[in-house]
């Protein structure tokens, strides 16, 4: 293992800061100025009406788009331009708004291919399943059992996700992104057609990875309950500028967001 | 098993070390958890179990103590049996299921201190009711998921516990301390208190000794040839006595291994992955599993139903005299029956988990004889017994050779069994209850002076020696013509077709007999599904006339049976609605063991009973029920009702067999 | 029907992670290869020379194909190319060193198609589908002029051929004009059954695992930090040298002396009929889809004069083959219709049939 | 540097020395060009109507030449046979989508990429079983089409143009402005253009996807005839045929599946592009690079544009 | 032995079946007919399998087959496909065939190896492995009557001559188009080495096989290089495709030469402007010779025949008809020589050996002046027959010249040199053991 290259930080320091990040398609300009920041263990939500730009910024966030203009700077370090991957190394792990899961395969399979930058067999030992490749094997199904049981997905552990019905799939998508042991978790509405049921067991387990872990999330969501009840801060994004930024009730009572958004019934 | 060694060891920890040191390394627990079976051996189990009775002991737990058990079928909440049990501590284990009152009834009765339960759902139950239990000082748990920000003051994790004992034993001293408290452990030291549900009124503690459950259990281990290369499927709540003289008092005496399933829903699966080679289910959940074999073989190809029917018919026909090993079976019978084997019987079994089933039992109610011999048909060594908490179980037991659907046996090893003479059947043996804890009125009205136990059922032995059990010796009604009304043999019939979920029938004291059934929604809405029925819910289908038609042929069925049978002809069905919601124990219609609780349903659907009676063809109800997430609503029906041709009373012939 | 799942139980991982959780699935493997080796002695020429070798080689390259293809969810019509470059490379190795065993060699020829491969992946990284086929037809197309160019791959020799001196294991001759159908198909045997078993490792663990990964969802793969080009690439080589041991097999131990045509677009495309119809990411595909494409035009071959001629009806040698041709076809199409996933996954119901039989479910 | 030489220079040098030798070189490059197009034309009008990777468009160029000539051969006059010709293609788009295509819809783009593969054998052996394997020579002449050469003097040379190779390019040309018109200007070509977009829309037009997959498969069948008719007339009429669709590929990777001028910038693109790079780089290596020429050079193009000519710039998204 | 038979019997009988069912009367020959009626090559393969076929079926016909023994004809149909090729050999080998004819040099190759171990003779004729013309390397293999260098030197020396001397040659250029293939490129180096010694220029013009209906580029080169000759080594649809190229191109086409292989239709793709055309051949067309009469009265005009009637005598059809004489020479002499009726293929190796298609032999046979004598020999597995210049008069083909001689000298050297090679690098190429009958 390399030694960590960043300086190590405590609770409340901020994690990743964004700085005045504009992202640009062609003529579209997805984001405007941006800046904001993630603090370390906080819960921040990034809220908007549709076309915000929320997913764009999450995009950049994990590199997966580069800003056209500005920077972010994460765990103390300005970034260059980078692989999805490098970020995803980096300690950036994410879910999708529609669910990207790796739908041949079983729930226990995609959890491991979350582990897969953890593993570090070589590719001989690989070829013959045997040492280390198999101590590797089981060493990182112990941490994916675990979870599994966090996550209450014993029952379809062995089951094709194609399978399963969406709300477990979710699930599944989180204990992915939770195997790759992020320093920061980008949730791209975790609750999107879901029902209350499973909106609650959601929000208990984002919880519950925020706490027990003390993973630093981001998310986006558009029910505002669960926004204004699960985040410690709120950033509110309109046509890619933001608008307003703060505790979930200074939000709430921010008037252009009453205006841009709160107004609107979703 | 029984050699004079054994007789020293006379209570459950002794037993415990002599299998740590008779057979150190054979699996004694496995438990499916992290996705794979996690297994112990007996020296673990004895290790952790001596080490967990130091650390109860530091928290307190003395002879004479009393600990609960909470939870589903855990390795740990076991070894808290066994670790009280050590200590000469006297555990509880209680329903996993009970809402909070009711625990906090038991909890609080028992005067019990500590508590052992399971996860953070039962820890909330526990905490909601604390103020009911000023006596409880500690709360263990063996889940800690979620657990993590409680107040840690009174609350302490099973594997701290046990870890915190280990750490004691370090001490010569302390270890001595423990070893000698396992010595000083009696046969005659009360090994449990199991408290039985009851059909009315409030749960009763019975008191067991060690003594008592050794020799119940013993009667099993001998009886069946029991030993340590058996498995057993621990599913049951602990809190039953079955499941604790099966899963824990004949485990530890055979040296067999339990096997914990990963949870209750995923049981019929860990049974098939473990395959046990001696089983025990109540009667409703063979039928369940027949019930589903038949649905799902209705959806299989036209050919494969059509082999599947034939080779069932064919060992309807033959199989359970193959598997009693009877003389006269037809060369090609035999070979039609193997030729079955192959391709359905054995898959069968192993589809149901029993493959290496050497023995299965079942009890706890009448099973239908066309599920009980379909199970042996098949090549399962399915048996009956009958038995009660106050006996640790073995009331009668059915000997190789001599299975019978209608009967439950012969009385057990060393049990002696009289019939009283209103029919009631009494038993005495050495495995009987000291009494109900903290009731000594009950007790004297249960037990005789001369050690005779009122089993409260009705029954009578038939010529060959074996016991038939009518019903309950109370529900045993009469009609106001005189004629015998045995309300569970009624409904027990009816309960035979899969189509029927439950029953309710009524007759004491009146001009006829009419009845309330609950259609089971898997069978009829598959039935449905197959012939082109619509329906939007359960009150629907359960209302509509084509389902009607179809269980008015059962009725008819029944009461043609009832008709052939000397004194029930009297009993036929006039009358019968089904009801429009399922009985359901959330709403106390039922126990937790899943029986009907007759009197309450009496009351709550009193105007369709009185509709049923008055002649009416419908009738309005409306009723309050638990919704699955705890809100309460009404339901309101109008409800059917249907009449039926009775058949005359004819002198006794044999029983025509029902169709299926 | 035929399984007994119950009592079979894993108290670890090492066990619950077997390619074979059920016993039965082994003891049908194990009769499986037992067959298949007993078949050396009970077959005859035209069985083992004409069918069952040519099956295995076709059989290791379709495996090959399918890691590329199935697992990794590249398409490729370059393999008939990278069968070449196994081919000409173990001939260079074996006659450069004829004092090394040829079956040294054949493995090690692998490794240059492997090489080669990943050279041909390169473009992957940014072309995708179809667009990706043309970087891999554009090696069967430069790869095959190779062959036919470089006078160097076939030792000058005159014939402008790959030919197969006499090399031996243990005194026997197994390449050769004197090795019998038996030995070699003895040979093959074996080493398609030991890189079956090594592809099952690598399909079944953290590799296979990013390979199935890239092929489901890209984007989102990378997005949990698997290197898209290192996995792509690395696909590009084990699938590359598997078509090569294939390859040297084809030339070495099937025809036994071959010109670069049998290395052409045909070969990949016959190759790709066989990945598909036996189903993509299917190891057990890959034997079906051999067996279909390969084994049952020699069937409908020997079968069709059969039926028309008790008729009366004589059937020419080319009609036979047009009907072949037609029935290979309609085949092709009717077992898309039926199951589109292939063979392999027809295979995988039964299985799961017999899994919970009687039941249909 | 004497390689450099050779590489860079004297083909240029060679260029300017023999002007007209360039020009011949660019005009059978041309022409070349035009006839890949034509077949790449009848991939694009079923790939961007129904998503299919149609392998048997080689096939069915040969098969709906031999029906032609083998119609002729039975004694129907030319242009009647042409008629017939058509109207078989049209038997057999409404076959193909009846039996591959209907079967199979929304199955992966791999599956039916197959189906075209085991259409592919099935027309094989069909057309040999009825045709048989022998080579057959194109009625040109009877369709009309001229035939024998013109010799231009020009740049201190001569340039011969085939008046066949006018004639191909012409109808060629013809061919793909009607297609252009039926598209732009049509109810059933804006159909098709909508199910490229989406199925959703198609339906709202009122035509089914069914006989749209009819009407492409048709329209790609009558393209298929026209090359038959060029190619045939160029190279004689045999099964040997098809393996030119395999040149279509890169015509298609270079033009983007879904484009009409994509097909034919595209396979002007390779057609002058493997000419020249024959004729003036070819010597250097023995010549015969053609094979793989047209290959690399759409390769490279692809590296630095993923999407292909006139393909939509992919903009990834998640 | 009879076990594995038995059991092999039971287990595989579909799949063998074909193989080996057809039990043939003990008084019959077996002759397999590769032949490729499918494909690509389809063209030039079905004259040739009809003239195999029908000469053959004629000697049934008419003399109840050869020395009384009746031939069991049987086609298997390769498709041009090494695969299938290969398929077909191993489905015939269990079938006792007394001799094989693979028409395609890839399928030579895989089976030269197995003539030896199966003792089964192969006749590659004017094709294959030209080194096999060295009967003491590969006693099984027989590809009369010319190699590819004969033809190439054939070639030369006629453009030599009409240059009035092939030292004339010097300082001309001649053009080499050639498939692209071990085929195509196997006079390369004869062409080099008679370049060098002879002063004239070679240029190569390579046809990829999938590229061969389309030479337009080659033409190109060839109007930019403007060679004085041209010289084709073509195969199927490439003859044709080339004649019309150069037609096309306007090269001029006397100066057009090709080896043996374009038949009438390749000359006919030319049009008028073909005319001129010239081709190397070593036997006649037409059917003016009693033998193909016989086929036309016993087989053609029967029914017996898959061939148009117009095709008889056509340039690739009597080519067919060449091979199967081959093939009854061989099966005649196997019969004389062992004095056994029914020969196996054993048999018919040697019978080969002792062909001599001598003026007599030929007139006996129906073939007078069909073909120039020619004999094997243990030795010579080739005989290096001459062949004669053709030329396509636009409708049909006409002889120009005397038979020419190959150039022995330098086309031994190849060979030896070939022969040599092959048996170097093929170390455990078996030594012949096989008797000779014949020493030359």
């Amino acid at each position: 293992m390399r030694a960590p290259d960043h300086p190590i930080l405590a609770k409340g320091d901020v994690l990743l800061a964004v700085e005045n990040v504009s992202l640009g398609f062609g003529g579209v300009k997805a984001l405007t100025d941006v800046s904001f920041d993630i603090r370390k263990s906080e819960i921040r939500a990034i809220i908007g009406p549709n076309g915000a730009g929320k997913t764009s910024m999450l995009n950049c966030i994990n590199g997966f788009y580069y800003p056209t203009e500005g920077s972010i700077t994460f765990q103390g370090l300005k970034r260059p331009k980078m692989r999805p991957y490098e970020a995803a190394r980096g300690g950036i792990a994410r879910t999708f708004q529609n669910v990207a899961l790796f739908k041949s395969m079983s729930t226990l399979d995609n959890i491991m291919a979350g582990r897969s930058i953890k593993m570090r067999s070589n590719f001989f030992w690989q070829l013959f399943r045997h040492g280390p490749a198999m101590r590797e094997e089981v060493e990182h199904r112990k941490v994916v059992e675990e979870i599994i049981d966090f996550l209450e997905i014993q029952h379809i552990r062995k089951t094709p996700v194609g399978r399963l019905p969406y709300g477990l799939q979710k699930r599944v998508e989180l204990a992915r992104a939770l195997a790759m042991e992020p320093e920061l978790l980008l949730l791209d509405e975790p609750m999107a057609g879901m029902n209350l049921e499973e909106k609650e067991d959601m929000s208990r387990f984002i919880i519950e990875v925020n706490q027990q872990f003390g993973t630093t999330i981001a998310l986006i969501e558009h029910d505002m309950g669960v926004v204004m009840d699960l985040s410690d801060r709120v950033v509110v994004l309109e046509y890619g500028r933001k608008i307003a930024d703060g505790t979930p009730d200074e939000v709430k009572r921010d008037q252009r967001v009453i205006d841009a958004y709160l107004g609107v019934a979703h | 098993m029984a050699t004079a060694a054994d007789s020293r060891e006379d209570t459950f920890p002794k037993l415990l070390a002599r299998n740590a040191r008779v057979r150190p390394d054979r699996t004694a627990f496995r438990h499916k958890d992290l996705g794979i079976w996690q297994s112990w051996t007996w020296k673990e189990v004895h290790e952790i179990v001596r080490a967990y009775a130091a650390g109860l002991q530091a928290l307190g737990l003395q002879r004479g103590g009393k600990i609960a058990i909470v939870g589903y079928n855990r390795p740990y909440l076991y070894w808290t049996i066994a670790a009280a049990q050590w200590l000469g501590a006297v555990p509880i284990p209680v329903y996993a299921d009970s809402v909070a009152e009711e625990m906090a009834y038991v909890l609080a009765h028992a005067e019990v201190t500590l508590a052992a339960v399971q996860d953070q759902e039962q820890v909330d139950k526990i905490l909601s009711v604390s103020d009911q239990m000023p006596q409880l000082a500690h709360v263990l748990y063996d889940e800690d998921k979620g657990l993590r920000d409680y107040d840690h003051s009174r609350l302490h994790s099973i594997v701290s516990v046990i870890e915190e004992g280990r750490a004691r034993l370090a001490e010569p001293q302390a270890m001595a301390a423990v070893e000698g408290e396992l010595q000083a452990g009696k046969g005659s030291d009360l090994a449990i208190i199991l408290y039985t549900s009851g059909t009315t009124g409030r749960p009763k503690g019975v008191m067991l000794t060690s003594n008592a459950v050794i020799a119940a259990a013993r009667i099993g281990c001998d009886f069946d040839k029991l030993d340590e290369t058996d498995e057993i499927l621990a599913y049951l709540p602990i809190a039953w006595v079955g499941d604790h003289i099966f899963s824990y008092a004949q485990a530890i005496l055979a040296g067999m291994c339990v096997n914990c399933p990963e949870s209750p829903e995923t049981v019929a699966e860990d049974r098939r992955e473990i395959g046990a080679t001696y089983i025990f289910a109540p009667p409703r959940i063979f039928e369940s599993m027949l019930t589903l074999t038949m649905v799902r073989i209705e959806d299989a190809s036209a050919l494969k139903r059509g082999m599947f029917h034939f080779f069932i018919r064919h060992a309807n026909k033959v199989g359970e005299r193959i598997l009693n090993r009877e003389a006269g079976i037809g060369l090609w019978d035999r070979f039609l029956w193997h030729v079955g084997n192959v391709l359905v019987y054995a898959p069968l079994r192993n589809r149901f988990g029993m493959t290496r089933v050497r023995t299965g039992y079942t009890a706890g109610e009448a099973i239908g004889p066309e599920i009980f011999r379909f199970y042996r048909s098949i090549g399962v060594n399915l048996k009956q017994l009958y038995g009660q908490t106050e006996a640790g179980v073995y009331i009668t037991m059915q000997p190789d050779g001599e299975i019978r659907a209608d009967t439950v046996g012969r009385p057990a090893p060393g049990i002696e069994i009289r019939i009283a003479e209103n029919g009631e059947v009494l038993y005495r043996s050495p495995g009987v209850f000291t009494g109900y804890y903290k009731d000594e009125e009950k007790t004297t009205e249960t037990k005789t002076p001369d050690g005779f136990v009122h089993s409260g059922d009705a029954g009578f032995f038939d010529q060959t020696g074996h016991l038939k059990i009518i019903d309950r010796a109370k529900d045993v009604g009469k009609m106001r013509d005189g004629a015998l009304f045995p309300p569970k043999y009624i409904e027990n019939k009816l309960k035979f077709y899969p189509n029927i979920k439950e029953t309710v029938c009524f007759g004491d004291g009146r001009d006829y007999v009419a009845c309330f059934i609950n259609i089971d929604l898997v069978a009829v809405s598959n039935w449905a599904e197959r012939n082109g029925v619509v329906y939007a819910s359960y009150q629907e289908l359960a209302g509509h006339p084509l389902v009607y038609d179809m269980i008015e042929k059962h009725v008819d069925e029944v009461n043609r049976s009832l008709a052939s049978e000397p004194r029930m002809g009297g009993a036929q069905i006039k009358r019968f609605l089904i009801l429009h919601k399922e009985l359901d124990a959330d709403d106390g219609e039922l126990t937790r063991t899943q029986k009907v609780r007759r009197g309450f349903i009496a009351d709550r659907y009193a105007p369709l009973i009185q509709a049923l009676y008055s002649g009416a063809t419908e009738a309005d109800i409306s009723t309050e029920v638990t919704f699955e997430d705890g809100r309460k609503g009404v339901i309101s029906a109008r409800v059917k009702i249907r009449d039926m041709d009775l058949y005359p009373i004819e002198p006794a012939t044999s029983l025509p067999e029902a169709a299926e | 029907m035929l399984y007994r799942e119950a009592g079979q139980f894993k108290t670890n991982y090492v066990a619950d992670r077997a390619i074979f959780p059920l016993r039965e699935d082994r003891i049908g493997l194990g009769l499986i290869v037992l067959v298949a080796y007993s078949l050396a002695f009970l077959g005859n020429d035209f069985l083992l020379q004409a069918v069952l070798i040519p099956f295995l080689v076709f059989s290791l390259a379709a495996i090959g194909l399918n890691i590329l293809t199935g697992y990794t969810g590249l398409l490729s019509l370059g393999t008939g190319a990278f069968m070449g470059v196994g081919a000409y490379a173990c001939y260079k190795l074996m006659t450069a060193f004829p004092e090394v065993n040829v079956i040294v060699w054949i493995f090690v020829s692998g490794f240059f198609s492997a090489g080669i491969g990943a050279l041909f992946g390169l473009p992957s990284l940014r072309i995708k589908g179809f667009y990706l086929a043309v970087a891999t037809l554009a090696a069967q197309f430069f790869l095959q002029w190779c062959f036919i160019r470089i006078p160097w791959l076939v030792n000058y020799n005159v014939s402008g051929a790959l030919e197969a001196p006499l090399r031996t294991l243990f005194g026997i001759p197994i390449v050769g004009a004197t090795a019998t159908p038996q030995t070699r198909y003895l040979v093959v045997l074996t080493i398609v059954i030991v890189l079956t078993w090594l592809a099952s490792n690598l399909v079944h663990g953290r590799i296979g695992r990013m390979w199935i990964a890239i092929r489901d969802m890209d984007l989102a793969a990378e997005l949990m930090g698997i290197r898209p080009l290192q996995t792509k690439l690395l696909a590009f080589a084990v699938s590359s040298y598997y078509c090569g041991v294939a390859g040297a097999l084809l030339v070495f131990l099937w025809y036994g002396g071959a010109e670069y045509d049998v290395f052409n677009i045909n070969q990949s495309f016959f190759i790709l009929f066989m990945v598909i119809i036996g189903g993509l990411g299917s190891l057990i595909g890959s034997f079906f889809g051999a067996a279909l494409i390969f084994i049952m035009p020699i069937v409908l071959g020997i079968v069709l004069p059969a039926i028309f001629e008790p008729l009366g009806i004589p059937i020419a040698a080319e009609t036979i083959e047009h009907l072949r041709f037609m029935i290979v076809g309609a085949l092709i199409i009717f077992f898309l219709i039926v199951e589109p996933h292939g063979l392999a996954r027809l295979w995988q119901i039964g299985k799961q049939k017999l899994l919970v039989w009687p039941f249909p479910y | 540097m004497d390689i450099l030489y050779k590489i860079f220079i004297e083909p240029f040098v060679f260029m300017g020395e023999a002007p007209d030798l360039l020009i011949q070189t660019l005009w059978e490059g041309l022409v070349s060009g035009i006839l890949y197009a034509l077949i790449a034309l009848g991939f694009v009008l079923i790939f961007k109507a129904s998503g299919v990777f149609n392998f048997a468009q080689g096939i069915m160029v040969v098969f709906s030449a031999l029906i032609l000539v083998g119609l002729y051969e039975q004694g129907v006059p030319a242009l009647l046979a042409l008629l017939l010709t058509g109207g078989a293609m049209l038997i057999l788009a409404l076959t193909v989508e009846r039996v591959v295509l209907r079967p199979l819809v929304n199955q992966p783009d791999i599956i039916l990429f197959m189906a075209t593969f085991g259409l592919t054998y099935f027309l094989i052996g069909f057309g040999e079983l009825i045709f048989g394997g022998s080579p057959k020579e194109m009625i040109t002449s009877e369709l009309y089409l001229p035939q024998g050469t013109t010799e231009v003097e020009m740049l201190g040379g001569f340039v011969r143009f085939q008046h066949l190779d006018i004639a191909a390019t012409v109808i060629a040309s013809i061919m793909i402005g009607l297609l252009a018109v039926f598209f732009s200007k049509t109810r059933i070509g804006r159909a098709l253009r909508a199910v490229a977009d989406s199925h959703k829309a198609a339906l709202s037009v009122g035509i089914s996807l069914n006989q749209i997959w009819v009407i492409v498969w048709f329209a790609a069948g009558i393209v298929a005839l026209v090359a038959g008719i060029m190619w045939g007339a160029r190279a004689g009429v045999s099964f040997s045929l098809q393996i030119i669709a395999l040149k279509a590929l890169p015509v298609l990777i270079l033009g983007g599946f879904t484009s009409i001028p994509g097909a034919i910038i595209g396979g002007l693109i390779i057609g002058i592009g493997e000419k020249l790079g024959e004729f003036y780089w070819g010597p250097l290596v023995g010549g015969g690079i053609e094979t793989w020429l047209a290959y690399v050079i759409a390769l490279l193009f692809l590296l630095y544009r993923p999407q292909g000519l006139f393909g939509e710039k992919i903009i990834e998204r998640i | 032995m009879s076990f594995r038979k038995l059991s092999l019997g039971l287990a595989v009988a579909t799949l063998v079946g074909g193989a080996t069912l057809p039990a043939f009367a003990q008084d019959s020959v077996y002759v397999p007919l590769f032949t490729y009626r499918t494909g690509p090559f389809a063209g030039s393969g079905i004259p040739i399998a009809d003239g195999m076929h029908d000469y053959l079926q004629m000697l049934n016909e008419r003399d109840g087959g050869i020395g009384g023994v009746k031939l069991v004809l049987e086609e298997c149909e390769t498709g041009y496909d090494t695969k299938k090729g290969v398929e077909c050999y191993e489905a015939v080998k269990g079938k006792n065939p007394v001799i094989v004819n693979p028409w395609s040099t890839g399928i030579t190759l895989p089976l030269i190896p197995r003539a030896s171990v199966d003792k089964i003779p192969i006749l590659s004729m004017a094709y294959g492995l030209s080194a096999s013309a060295r009967g003491d390397i590969f006693p099984w293999v027989f590809n009369p009557p010319a190699t590819y260098w004969d033809g190439l030197s054939m070639i030369v020396k006629y453009i030599g001559e009409k240059e009035g001397g092939l030292e004339k040659l010097k300082g001309k250029k001649i053009g080499f188009l050639h498939l692209d293939a071990a085929f195509g490129k196997e006079p390369v180096p004869l062409l080099q080495e008679l370049a060098k010694q002879y002063g004239f220029e070679v240029a190569l013009y390579p046809v990829a096989a999938q590229d061969m209906q389309n030479q337009s580029s080659q033409w190109l080169s060839v109007r930019r290089d403007r060679p004085d000759y041209m010289i084709m080594w073509g195969w199927g649809a490439m003859n044709g495709a080339a004649v019309k190229e150069a037609v096309r191109s306007g090269y001029p086409m006397d100066k057009f030469y090709s080896v043996w292989w374009p038949g009438e239709d390749d000359a006919r793709a030319g049009g008028a402007g073909a005319k001129g055309f010239k081709m190397l051949n070593w036997h006649a067309v037409g059917t003016d010779y009693p033998a193909l009469k016989d086929i036309q009265k016993h087989v053609v005009d029967k029914g017996l025949s898959k061939a148009p009637k117009d095709k008889v005598g056509e340039l690739l059809y009597n080519r067919g008809v060449y091979n199967s004489l081959l093939i009854a020479e061989g099966i005649a002499q196997a019969q004389t020589v062992t004095g056994k009726k029914v020969v196996t293929g054993e048999d018919v190796r040697r019978g080969m050996e002792n062909i001599k298609l001598d003026p007599a032999r030929l007139k006996e046979l129906g073939l007078e002046g069909f073909t120039d004598p020619m004999a094997l020999t243990c030795t010579d597995h080739n005989s290096h027959s001459p062949a004669f210049m053709q030329e396509w008069d636009g409708s049909k083909w006409v002889k120009i010249s005397e038979p020419i001689k190959p150039m022995t000298e330098q086309v031994r050297a190849q060979l030896d040199a070939a022969a040599k090679d092959y048996a170097d690098k093929n170390p455990g190429w078996p030594k012949r053991s096989e008797r000779c009958d014949n020493q030359s």
